[in-house]
């Protein structure tokens, strides 16, 4: 065994020592555990397999909440010795974990809304015949969001990139005997695939520039040479972002996210609201190494000039946010509005990133992972209430007869909406509209203030239709609160969606990006109006325009009196501003028709002209020439003769 | 077990069948079940014996054979052939399970699966170029026949022949080159480890490598179906019975490959040089033209075929790239593809057997009545899209990494192909074979039984043990991988200036 | 002129080709193998020239072997062309053309 | 004089004399005996003549009469023609008319083989060629009932005896400018003679003579004729032992007589190899009559042997000696099957042959072997020599270009042939229509001499070892070779070296 | 002045290639009996030749074997098949034409390498006389002249399988 070998068992011997951050290792593989456990073994009966997978959710969870708690309180960052995936000449990636604040943070999300996203779902799912398959998947897909959120390198996270793809594309295409839901899946792994394009070619730029494709390395490269990068430095960031723009639907990528909600609700929100759309923020944050280093482009794209990478995303977050919040406007189903408000939170972040706030935007990333959660699995709850109905305009008075639901329901509307003081919501929105305007972007500033006015008006737009007013269907008229199993994560997402602005998460990340990073004198609760107060003031102003403006249109309304006052652009907004509609008659017919010209060329081209020809041509040639062989001993005697006089005048000249 | 008998298994098995007379079934089947069996395990005790890290051959044995002409029997293994062995014999063995049900003749099939697996080890295990012909010629008459008497479809007869013919003379344009290596290099000899030591001495002049390697290329690649000399494998591959499917698309397509790793690169390195930006882009032609000819089908098995050639693009790029890691990437493709396409091939035939049509238009749903062989097959699928986790995955990737220093943009148009395009057809695939409602299409058997499952349990855990733990193939491959590559290794970190410039 | 060798083989060759003409012109079997007939006695018309010139006693054995040699031919294969005839009534070759393409 | 060198000719036309006067005692139900014994004789030779019996090397009549590794080699092959083609009378017998007739006539063929593969001198060259030729004359037309047969008589005499003309014509103008017909002699002289046109014109027409016997384009016309209408087994002999005998003589002229002659034909050697073997590669195409195919298949073949010769090289003539051996094995295996059911079923129609998987296994094996090898598929024999023979080609191909464009040719070839060859595989196992399928009895020795060529068709192509060294001895034998001027030296230097 | 024998080769080389031609190629009669006369006439005339030429042994075989033995069967067969002229068709003057193209070009190949034929000795003085090519036929020659035997046989079995009317 040569050195290299031995140095990876002696890794792999010391992976699984006493040390705190080795605890990661347990937390990363208890959900694959679960899944394999559920495809190898309980499979045929559901209980056991609802069970095996939520007890090792929620062990990961307690488990990711000691890490945190060792973290978090001894601040220090450390990744565990790596194993070797595939070592080839200048190629090394290795399994290692990523073991710091940001990681052990996003560790207790993610578990925890997993977690109560399945004890939720083994009531919304009751009966299902595939409840096996569904936890399998949920426990797939939780032990590669882990792996997102441990890799310590970029191939790495590439992998569970992928495979949270694939686990996502398993849940949306739950009910696969849905069109729809087939089709939703489908169209959701796509168009993540166009973004893991980017991706890929970044890692490809990074690596081949830097030499490596761990963090770390790549860090310290970059730490001695900012310019390692060179004229790719902002390609290299914007193919990153391209992953980031699939997996958190950035403009013009998210075409999926609001079609994913055909998959089961509690699947919407952990995927869609808590988790797999947020692993694009996070992987900007993860990286935000390379867009520290100096912007640059290639010699033909001089015309760029000053503009960096960060700038682009931030205008890509800021137009996403404000399209998919024009776009919530004037959706009628449940999840669409809660999709639309997801990209439009999302495009917040990004926008944070982009601001140079990677602190700002993993603050909001984890606020919102609670309130949203709470707020998808409370429209389940409400859908489940209403036999599966899904148009806010067919329900109604609600909210007497659900009442854990409607309150909870809430709870996450206000933090979503940013109510100051009260909601986690307020302080993460507010640490990105400081982040913008601290970052010299005040157009982007602008956007986010309107941005945070229209929020609060498109949920309260649903909170008022559905749980106000008089039952406007059958179904809602005879809803009936949830069970235990479904109320009970209700209550527990309502915690953090108040309780997170009271710890020091903002100061908390924030020193994760800046090592000389001091906590503010004075914070506490009334914080952001002591230190920033010109974002305050507007964040709360915004709010209360929006909330004037919610109440002031759809108080009572029984329809949607909208689209009359706005005409054409309401008929835009309800569809979606027409994109699905362009991509379908652009890129698909796009591929479809050069695959049919090539198909075409292959059986008439390279199959019937060059093979059929052959043949035929050959099979031809043969059927011609033994015409020769007339049967006739003159035409046989004239061509020897023939032959004689030709070999005999070649050979003697 | 020795390599020489891991080789004679298959042929021992055949001529075991062969003697057993013609109504005992149940013995000839159990007979080539027992013999790819022990030559499974066989395989994978000789993988687990081989040391990584070590360059050279292992195992080796040798004897003389046609002293007069320069040939001689030499058998050995390293770390490029160690995977194809053991990817061979897994695909033998799944292949003989899965043709448990064969009905006309079954005597005659088993024999001629057992010859073709024995040709299809002998290609890889022999280190005498001509012995590597040799074996892989063996399996063509088997093909041949199978496909003509077990085989489907209406076009069977055409395919038939179209996928014999057209392998012959790839085959034989390849021996043409290989001919004239022995002339050229004037070592007397086509014993790979021989002619490596000479060619180490004295390389071949750079018209020798330039005659040679176009015949090579031309030759070997159409055995592994590279653009444009790829129509005979998606209709040979629908008209083949599934073991002979398995067999050939599987196993046998990479002796083509295997033969232009062992040859082309290291004995006309410098033509490589000269020939690897024209390969890149037929290597294009596959990744892509394929790609989206595959778009089109609504046969399953044209469309697994062209999806088979499409991943042969990614080789052929890595090929071009001609560096360790490239090559690294090839050997990793080939041993993942070669478990992928036995395991799709084998699927899609117990679906078209039991629905009676590979016609997508008229299926749908089947998830629901056939969830074994419809997950299993969604697993395929996604695998084949190269979706991490799976073989293909660490192989494609490394190959991309491999060839990014030298075709960048071809690596950017293969990245396209494989994420995106394969992507396309493989989920569509899925979308309109197993998921939405089920269709009319009469569906007469079931899902697989347990023991029907073992072939493709077999081959999927192999592609998830690779696909989790590619280090334990790549770790072998590497150090030989080394020895023939043209480029050692890329030295990290290359200029930017260098990078920025490729890039343009 | 003072005929040589030459000459000689001049008439050999004319005759040769006068003999192959026939060969390829004429249909009935018969006329056509009494043509190659003539090819035979133009080779041995050189032999016994060439016999003569080069002093060299030889060649004449050769012409020896070549009569024996065609009587032989001869006799096989006009037994043939009777065979022949009984079975098709015919000893041309246009009637020889069951066998062909 | 030595005339233990002449023992086997001497004991294979005993052989047939003996044959030829039993069957005036012999009763006509005891008639299968005769063929039996005929056999045994030969087999009885063919062991005496590889065995310890081998006459040593040397030569006799004022050197006309040569013995070396190559009549030896080939002397081998022609006894096991006969062998096998006496064998494959046996059960046929029935059907012969004139059985002990026939049986001596192949003995008497033979001794023309024999004594053409020790011929050093241009007349016992054209003798024993006529001695061949004539008695085929006969064996062709043996079945004077049919009418096909009598037809391909008369042609193969008409060709045979135009061939003959042209050749004893070009055997005159040797002896009249060269002063002599022995090889060596000539040998000896071919500087001079290479520069005499009189001398050049007589050599081509004997070569075409030659070429007329391996059926060469263009000088093929009669072969697909003839093997479709002589009785099958008359053909098999035909495309064996005839074939071979000639190439024997072939090469000794090419190689012994006038190598650096030869050297200097090399090119049109190989076009006339090229034109042959796509000759009879394309005809064979779209033939129906088993028989015929195989016509046209010995046609293909004569080119590939011709390639060889082309490279006048030791590795060249090595390779043909080499294919030849498994050539003759090869067909052997296939005409035993189709004399077999052509007789049975009164037709060669490939339409015959179907459904023969299941109704003889013994008889598809023969026929799946020999086609297989044929069309050069590991591990029959025929891919051992067609391997060797695009290796010598090939050893050309670096410098020439002629060599290039032929060796991909023979490969064009090669894959053409696979076409057909492959339909009678197909019309075997999945003919279009449902073939009869009664069970075919194959008399004993008839298996006898299926398995001999079987067995010798997988012995070559797996363990080739015994028959090249024994085909690079006779090859090297052709002395001046090494000799050889021009590129030829060159390339056959490593070879040269290697041995 | 000509010598005597030197004139009578131009007359038995005028003749002999004046009667092949009448043989192979008559312009008044296609009958088989014409050419067979004009071919015993080919003959005997060449004989002339072989006597111009000394070999006296030759021309004498010559006339007995073929003029007598060869051409008396070729006659005997023509009148047992009662073969007439081959009235049926008409030439192909296409085929004559190019079969004399082909024929013409061999001619010329043959007549202009043989015009610059030498001969090896400086005297011609070999003589056909009987004695001496008993000598070289029975010492030099003698396994061809064995193997003729063999052919003989093989023609006479040959010869009689064909012709006989009924076989066992």
């Amino acid at each position: 065994m040569d050195a290299h070998a031995a140095q990876h068992a002696v890794a792999a011997s010391s992976a699984f020592s006493s040390r705190p951050e080795d605890l990661a290792w347990f937390i990363l593989l208890l959900p694959l555990i679960a899944a394999a456990g559920i495809a190898f073994g309980v499979r045929r009966s559901p209980f056991l397999s609802s069970t095996l997978s939520i007890s090792a959710t929620v062990t990961a969870f307690i488990l990711s909440v000691a890490l945190f708690l060792a973290f978090g309180l001894g601040g220090y960052a450390s990744s565990p010795s790596p194993f070797s995936w595939i070592h080839v000449g200048s190629l090394n990636v290795d399994l290692g974990l990523a073991v710091d604040r940001l990681s052990v943070l996003m560790l207790v999300i993610v578990t925890g809304v997993s977690a109560l996203v399945q004890i939720y779902s083994t009531a919304y799912l009751h009966g299902d015949p595939g409840l096996s398959r569904y936890f399998g998947s949920i426990s797939l897909f939780t032990f590669s969001m882990l792996g997102i959120v441990l890799a310590d390198n970029l191939v790495m996270m590439f992998v569970f990139w992928e495979l949270v793809g694939v686990s996502s594309y398993l849940l949306i295409g739950f009910w696969f005997e849905k069109p729809s839901a087939a089709d939703a899946a489908k169209k959701a792994f796509l168009t993540n695939r166009l973004g893991d394009f980017g991706f890929l070619l970044g890692i490809l730029v990074v690596w081949s520039a830097t030499g490596s494709v761990s963090f770390t390395e790549i860090g310290n490269a970059l730490g001695g040479n900012p310019t390692a990068l060179g004229g790719l430095a902002s390609i290299a960031g914007l193919l990153i972002f391209c992953g980031a723009m699939g997996k958190s639907a950035q403009f013009p990528l998210h075409v999926w996210l609001p079609d994913a909600m055909e998959g089961p609700t509690p699947v919407s929100a952990l995927i869609h609201a808590a988790t797999m759309v947020a692993a694009g923020v996070y992987m900007l944050c993860r990286s935000y190494v390379l867009f520290q280093a100096p912007g640059a482009w290639p010699a033909h794209l001089w015309f760029l000039g000053d503009i960096t990478a960060l700038d682009i995303i931030a205008i890509i977050g800021g137009f996403t946010a404000l399209l998919a919040a024009l776009i919530a406007f004037q959706q009628d189903d449940i999840k669409r509005i809660l999709a639309y408000s997801t990209l439009s939170q999302l495009g917040y972040m990004v926008m944070a990133v982009g601001c140079g706030g990677p602190d700002a935007a993993m603050y909001h990333l984890t606020t919102h992972a609670g309130f949203k959660a709470l707020l998808f699995l409370g429209a389940g709850a409400v859908i489940h209430a209403c036999h599966h109905e899904q148009d806010i305009w067919k329900m109604g008075g609600l909210w007497h007869r659900l009442p854990v639901t409607f309150r909870t329901f809430a709870i996450g509307t206000a933090a979503l909406a940013g109510v100051p003081i009260l909601t986690s919501g307020f302080y993460s929105k507010d640490a990105i509209l400081v982040a913008a305007l601290d970052g010299g972007h005040p157009v982007l500033f602008g956007l986010g203030v309107l941005v945070a006015a229209f929020t609060p008006f498109y949920m309260l737009r649903l909170v008022i239709v559905a749980f106000f007013g008089k039952p406007r269907t059958d179904a809602a008229r005879h809803a009936h609160e949830a069970p235990m199993a479904m109320t009970w994560p209700l209550i527990a997402l309502a915690i953090p969606s108040i309780a997170v602005a009271w710890f020091g998460l903002g100061d908390f990340l924030s020193a994760h990006f800046n090592p000389h990073f001091h906590a503010h004198e004075g914070g506490g609760l009334f914080g952001p109006f002591n230190h920033a107060p010109l974002a305050a003031v507007f964040g709360t102003g915004s709010l209360i325009f929006g909330v004037t403006a919610a109440f002031g249109i759809y108080w009572g309304a029984t329809t949607d009196p909208l689209p009359e006052r706005l005409g054409l652009l309401s008929r835009a907004m309800r569809n979606r501003f027409y994109f699905d509609e362009v991509y379908e008659a652009i890129f698909v017919p796009m591929h479809d028709m050069v695959g049919r010209l090539a198909a075409a060329v292959d059986r008439w081209v390279v199959s019937g002209l060059g093979i059929r020809g052959a043949h035929g041509s050959v099979e031809l040639a043969g059927r011609a020439l033994r015409l020769l062989q007339t049967g006739n001993l003159q035409t046989y005697t004239f061509l020897f003769a023939a032959g004689v006089a030709v070999v005999v005048f070649v050979a003697t000249k | 077990m020795s390599l020489s008998q891991l080789l004679l298994t298959p042929f021992a098995g055949a001529l075991l069948v062969l003697l057993v007379p013609g109504n005992y079934r149940v013995v000839h089947r159990f007979i080539a079940l027992v013999t790819t069996a022990i030559t499974a395990l066989g395989a994978v005790s000789v993988f687990a014996a081989f040391q990584p890290g070590i360059a050279g051959m292992q195992f080796e044995e040798q004897a003389a054979w046609v002293p007069a002409a320069g040939f001689g029997f030499h058998l050995g293994v390293d770390g490029v052939n160690i995977g194809l062995v053991l990817m061979a014999s897994l695909v033998a063995f799944a292949a003989t399970c899965v043709s448990w049900d064969i009905e006309k003749q079954p005597k005659l099939f088993y024999i001629l699966l057992l010859v073709m697996t024995g040709g299809a080890l002998g290609a890889f295990l022999s280190l005498d170029l001509f012995f590597l012909y040799f074996f892989n010629e063996l399996a063509l008459v088997p093909t041949f026949i199978m496909m003509g008497v077990w085989g489907r479809g209406e076009n069977r007869n055409y395919a038939t022949f179209q996928i014999t013919l057209y392998l012959t003379l790839g085959a034989l344009i390849g021996l043409s080159g290989l001919a004239l290596l022995y002339s050229q290099s004037g070592a007397n000899t086509l014993d790979w480890v021989t002619l490596k030591a000479w060619l180490a001495e004295k390389p071949l002049s750079g018209h020798s490598q330039n005659l040679i390697l176009p015949l090579l290329l031309v030759g070997f690649g159409t055995l592994v179906g590279l653009f444009p000399f790829h129509s005979w494998a998606a209709p040979g591959y629908a008209a083949a019975p599934s073991a002979t499917a398995m067999m050939h698309a599987g196993v046998l397509k990479k002796v083509g490959l295997y033969v232009l790793l062992r040859v082309a690169l290291p004995f006309c390195p410098a033509a490589m040089n000269h020939w690897a930006t024209p390969l890149a882009v037929l290597a294009m032609g596959n990744v892509l033209y394929c790609g989206w000819v595959a778009l089109r089908q609504r046969d399953l098995f044209l469309l697994l075929g062209n999806s088979s050639l499409a991943h042969m693009g990614f080789c052929f790029l890595g090929l071009a790239a001609a560096n360790v890691i490239g090559v690294t990437g090839v050997v990793l493709i080939m041993v993942a593809h070669g478990l992928l396409a036995a395991l799709s091939f084998g699927l899609a035939g117990h679906l078209t057997k039991v629905t009676g049509t590979s016609d997508i238009d008229k299926l749908g749903g089947l998830l629901k009545t056939l969830p074994f062989v419809g997950g299993a097959l969604v697993m395929a699928f996604l695998a084949g899209c190269g979706v991490p986790g799976f073989a293909n995955f660490p192989g494609e990737l490394t190959v991309l990494f491999g060839a990014w220093k030298s075709f960048p943009i071809f690596v950017i148009l293969a990245a396209w192909g494989g994420l995106l395009i394969g992507g396309v057809y493989m989920l569509r695939a899925i979308r309109d074979l197993l998921h939405g409602p089920l269709r009319d299409g009469s569906i007469q058997g079931g899902d697989a039984g347990p023991w029907r499952r073992v072939p493709f349990l077999v081959l999927l855990a192999a592609l998830l043990y690779f696909g989790i733990n590619p280090g334990s193939l790549s770790d072998r491959i590497a150090p030989s991988a080394e020895r023939i590559a043209l480029v050692k290794s890329i030295s990290a970190p290359a200029t930017v200036a260098a990078t920025a410039h490729a890039a343009h | 002129m003072i005929p040589g060798l030459h000459h000689y083989l001049i008439v050999s060759g004319l005759l040769f080709s006068l003999g192959l003409f026939g060969v390829l012109a004429r249909r009935s079997l018969l006329v056509i193998y009494m043509s190659l007939e003539l090819m035979l006695n133009a080779a041995n018309l050189a032999l016994v020239a060439f016999s003569r010139f080069n002093n060299n006693l030889n060649g004449q054995v050769m012409v020896f072997f070549i009569i024996t040699v065609a009587a032989a031919e001869v006799a096989v294969g006009l037994a043939l062309i009777v065979a022949l005839y009984r079975k098709r009534q015919s000893a041309h070759v246009e009637d020889l053309t069951r066998l062909k393409y | 004089m030595n005339y233990s060198l002449l023992s086997l000719e001497i004991l294979v036309t005993l052989l047939g004399v003996t044959v030829l006067l039993a069957d005036l005692w012999i009763p006509a139900s005891a008639r299968k005996l005769l063929g039996y014994a005929a056999a045994t004789g030969a087999g009885v030779l063919l062991t005496y003549a590889i065995g310890s019996g081998a006459p040593a090397d040397g030569t006799a009549f004022g050197g006309m009469f040569v013995v070396d590794a190559l009549s030896n080699y080939f002397k081998g092959f022609f006894l096991l023609a006969a062998l096998v083609v006496l064998l494959l009378t046996v059960d046929l017998s029935d059907t012969i008319k004139g059985y002990a007739e026939y049986c001596a006539l192949i003995l008497f063929a033979t001794v023309g083989m024999l004594f053409a593969a020790s011929a050093n001198d241009f007349v016992l060259m054209f003798v024993a060629l006529e001695l061949i030729t004539v008695t085929f004359f006969v064996l062709v037309s043996y079945d004077r009932t049919r009418s096909g047969s009598l037809e391909a008589g008369v042609k193969y005499l008409i060709m045979g005896a135009l061939a003959s003309a042209f050749m004893v014509f070009g055997i005159a103008l040797i002896f009249g400018s060269a002063g002599t017909t022995n090889f060596y002699e000539i040998a000896a002289h071919q500087a001079e003679l290479g520069k005499s046109p009189v001398f050049l014109i007589g050599l081509a027409l004997t070569l075409v003579g030659l070429g007329f016997k391996v059926a060469a384009v263009p000088f093929q016309m009669w072969a697909p004729d003839v093997y479709q209408g002589a009785p099958p087994l008359t053909t098999a002999f035909l495309a064996t032992g005839s074939k071979a005998a000639g190439f024997a003589l072939l090469m000794r002229v090419a190689f012994s007589a006038v190598p650096e002659i030869t050297a200097h034909w090399s090119r049109l050697i190989l076009v006339i190899g090229v034109l042959t073997l796509l000759y009879g590669s394309l005809c064979a195409i779209p033939q129906r009559s088993v028989k015929r195919l195989m016509g046209y298949s010995s046609i293909a073949n004569a080119g590939y042997l011709l390639l060889g010769m082309a490279a006048v090289s030791l590795s060249g003539s090595t390779a043909v000696l080499t294919y030849l051996g498994g050539y003759i094995f090869t067909v052997l295996a296939g005409f035993a099957v189709i004399a077999v059911i052509s007789s049975r079923a009164g037709s060669d129609d490939v339409s015959v042959f179907a459904g023969l998987g299941q109704r003889s296994p013994i008889l598809a094996t023969g026929l799946t072997v020999s086609v297989v090898s044929l069309a050069g598929i590991p591990p029959m024999a025929g891919f051992f020599g067609k391997f060797l023979l695009l290796k010598a080609v090939a050893n050309h191909a670096g410098t020439e270009r002629f060599f290039l464009v032929a060796l991909l040719a023979a490969c064009v070839g090669v894959v053409i042939s696979l076409y057909y060859y492959f339909n009678v595989i197909r019309s075997m196992f999945w003919p279009k229509s449902v073939p009869d399928l009664t069970p075919i009895a194959v008399g004993g020795a008839t298996r006898l001499a299926l398995v001999l060529s079987i067995v010798g068709v997988f012995y070559i192509g797996i363990l080739p070892n015994s028959l090249v060294t024994g085909a690079r001895q006779a090859a090297a034998g052709l002395a001046p070779q090494s000799a050889v001027a021009g590129h030829a030296a060159a390339a056959s230097a490593p070879a040269a070296a290697h041995h | 002045m000509p010598e005597l024998q030197d004139i009578l080769f131009y007359a038995f080389a005028g003749l002999t290639l004046l009667c092949g031609f009448l043989c192979v190629a008559n312009p008044l009669s296609r009958n088989p009996v014409t050419s067979a006369m004009f071919l015993v006439l080919t003959i005997i005339s060449m004989a002339g030749l072989y006597v111009l030429l000394h070999a006296f042994f030759l021309a004498a075989v010559q006339v007995l074997v073929y003029a007598g033995a060869v051409m008396v069967l070729f006659l005997f067969v023509i009148m047992l098949l009662d073969l007439r002229e081959e009235e049926r068709r008409k030439l192909n003057g296409a085929a004559v034409g190019i079969g004399a193209i082909a024929v013409g070009t061999i001619a010329g190949i043959l007549t202009r390498a043989l015009w610059h034929a030498q001969p090896l000795a400086k005297v011609a003085a070999a003589e056909g006389a009987t004695r001496s090519l008993g000598r070289i036929l029975f010492t030099q020659y003698l396994l061809p002249f064995e193997v003729l035997s063999i052919l003989l046989l093989v023609a006479m079995v040959g010869v009689i399988l064909l012709s006989r009317k009924e076989l066992k």
